[in-house]
């Protein structure tokens, strides 16, 4: 497993080829790549502020249950942190199984936990100003359903 | 002394990332108290603790608990990443 | 939203790289990709079989259910038919959405579909001779959540 | 006249991948029939229609459909893509 928080950017597709090719037989590999939405043109950025030393232990936390709870041949989270434009990728998370459910399942809850569990607030930077990303409810709702 | 570190709107409104605080309080409810007390920044920040989190030495935790032993305390709003 | 039946490698990277740069906004994008399982070396090849014409028009069948079902920026469905060797991509889709649940539940009814009602036969030949690979009941289950 | 078109494993025991077939069946099951009744390596591949599925004109069907206009049949066993 690997976990990179990062204000650098990064390639989705590189990304998933060099984690694909170093699980070659494990069957299933699912990505997920967030990405800074444009909102119809009013958003210009994206910043992202995190607390360095807790991102780290807690992603490693999310992953670790992950691992136990799935049979997962390998799994990957990038985060970036820092000022992004629009259309950039903010994150990704990589997951690979022998099967697809597995893959997919262990992917959704990295997503979820990531969410709601590791310390990163973001704040969009638009024409009129900027503003903090309020958590939803929803957000905190999904984790209820591992 | 304890280090207590701030983000987000929580780091905006108090106007700065971290302080050393000098505390007697037993628990985060008690800090929480005695950081109101001071400011009106710092009671801004701390009005609706519905609307914060915190963490005990980069683990999650409660208000309610306990400070013994505690290095670092993070106040932050529900994290938004992902 | 693309179809691609061929016989050609491809490169999972590569199309997500495509795809995610076509979607810049979206969001979220979900990737699912099948490789050739090794089964602990005893797997030397793959030999995938189709319907020619059928299939094209059974897998644009099942993307536009997916298409009206979710709030989908984009799709993207590849399948090989052919030899293939160990490791290598049997096929891929991709979903780009608003938001993470409606690109993660889309590519999991693409998954479902595509394995039971796209017409594909999967024939694995190892060290000791050739067998198709048998239909699931499990794959056959998932189709009821939807 | 029709085409019958066979895949994966109905195509390896029939012996052929498809053939123009004369028939005045009504329905799926009816050209099964006449399938059956040719040869041995017809009775053997449609011996189990639990373990077939079939195709008219290009779309899932059932063995019950009937066949007036259709210019195309293909009998494969349960699909295994993905």
């Amino acid at each position: 497993m690997r976990v990179a928080v990062q204000s650098a950017p990064f390639d989705p597709g590189a990304e998933t080829s060099a984690f694909t090719a170093g699980v070659a037989g494990a069957g299933a590999v699912v990505t997920f790549t967030g990405l800074v939405r444009d909102q119809g043109g009013s958003l210009s950025a994206m910043e992202i502020e995190h607390y360095p030393g807790m991102t780290e232990k807690a992603i490693a936390g999310i992953v670790g249950q992950a691992m136990q709870r799935w049979s997962l041949a390998d799994a990957l989270v990038i985060h970036r942190f820092g000022r992004l434009s629009s259309g950039e990728a903010i994150m990704m998370v990589a997951t690979a199984a022998p099967h697809r459910g597995d893959a997919f399942a262990a992917a959704e809850f990295l997503m979820d936990y990531l969410k709601s569990r590791a310390p990163f607030w973001k704040k969009e930077i638009g024409a009129d100003g900027e503003d903090w990303v309020a958590a939803k409810d929803a957000d905190e709702a999904a984790l209820k359903r591992w | 002394m304890i280090d207590v570190l701030y983000f987000a709107w929580v780091r905006e409104r108090i106007g700065l990332p971290r302080e050393r605080v000098e505390t007697s309080a037993a628990t985060v409810a008690g800090l929480i108290d005695e950081l109101r007390a001071r400011e009106d920044r710092y009671a801004a920040a701390f009005a609706d603790l519905s609307a914060l989190r915190v963490a005990l030495d980069q683990d999650l935790s409660s208000f309610d608990a306990p400070l013994a032993g505690v290095r670092e305390v993070a106040f932050f709003p529900p994290m938004t990443g992902g």
